[in-house]
């Protein structure tokens, strides 16, 4: 547990759960709310997570970047409403060298996107909303408010 | 065809499936034998549903499930839009 | 200017020099002083620089960094003595998505560690120190101090 | 053969090459038309010079140069050993 946090993510934090006298190099990545998306203005957006399931599936990404390299990760997202500039989720990887702790950083954040069940509603500045979809046409859909049936 | 409902199972909705549905949970009761692909199309002709792909990510227990997974009495199923974290 | 640094990095500093509004990735890349090296127990060391030609050359790979990817790139690296653990260098990446954050992040560290005219200098717990040269059998050559002419 | 000494130039050495040569910075006088490598060769016949390799890294103007660059009056050379920053 302990994967999705409803506060501010500090990306030192996690860096510092990542350091060992023996690691010579961390790899970290940061997600940040972008003002814009699919050419539209962005004002603010909301997570929303399968709580439970995302904590399991943060778990097994993070054993198996730890299984598959020598490394150490630290992984924390967003839930709730975020403001533009704010991370929505944070990587850190502390290996003893620098490939390792780039490979695994990226196995953690790709793998996150496929797998763990977390949602994102954006705002924009026209006032609309809608649903992040990477398999939408246009990678937004419309909200029900948007589209009332 | 006559069906005994013998198997109750509860299938929960989030994000987008959640606001078509206009609900976050559903009881429901499956005849004997029902899959994963059985509980999803009884979620789709409920109001709304047809907003619903045929096939959704479905998850039990935490987990991803395949369409043709039988299903138990009690089974707690997830149904999950595409996802967009990160 | 500015590349080289005689007092502790600051990698939150770095990444928010390359926030901006429409960036929705980061990618830092940490290198820290590990406790051993080839197989000896490292207590300290010392880096010394070309300073004039290590701040041309920081700038080059920065700016050859921003030309390939559309990204900005922040750069800092220690010279002076550091103790374990200690941030030796530090980059940050921000960029529209994360697949040429990390790509611009790791062109960095790679070209810094071929082209920028720094020098380690280690010293280990049985009181003998060395030049770290990868190009040196082992990783390392002897200071004048370890092998009088 | 008699050489005019008109090329006056300055090189640097860092770290293990400032070590096993006992200086920082070494004046030299090279004959006209002289190259990068003449002023290595150069170094490398002063006392502890052999230990440096034959073609070490060398950089003018705060960029590397090649060993058959020929050499302006005044120019200041560094001879750099392999770089271990990172």
């Amino acid at each position: 547990m302990g994967y999705l946090s409803a506060e501010p993510l500090v990306p030192e934090a996690l860096v510092r759960e990542v350091e060992r006298p023996e690691y010579g190099a961390v790899s970290t990545f940061l997600g940040v709310v972008r003002d814009h998306h699919a050419g539209r203005r962005v004002t603010g957006l909301e997570y929303q997570a399968y709580g439970p399931m995302a904590e399991a599936e943060c778990h097994r990404i993070v054993a198996e970047a730890e299984r598959r390299w020598p490394c150490r990760v630290a992984l924390r997202h967003r839930v709730g409403a975020l403001a533009i500039g704010e991370a929505a989720v944070v990587i850190a990887v502390g290996s003893g060298h620098r490939a390792e702790a780039f490979e695994a950083c990226r196995y953690v954040i790709e793998e996150l996107k496929q797998r763990v069940p977390i949602w994102k509603r954006e705002s924009y500045a026209d006032g609309t909303e809608a649903w992040v979809d990477p398999t939408a046409p246009g990678g937004t859909v419309p909200t029900a408010r948007e589209a009332p049936r | 065809m006559a069906t005994t409902s013998t198997l109750p199972i509860r299938v929960q909705l989030f994000a987008r499936y959640a606001e078509v549905l206009g609900r976050e949970s559903v009881a429901l009761n499956l005849p004997a034998g029902a899959t994963v692909a059985d509980a999803v199309t009884a979620i789709r002709s409920l109001p709304g549903g047809t907003l619903l792909p045929a096939r959704p990510l479905v998850a039990r227990a935490l987990e991803q499930v395949l369409p043709d997974v039988p299903l138990a009495a009690g089974d707690e199923l997830a149904l999950l839009p595409p996802m967009s974290g990160g």
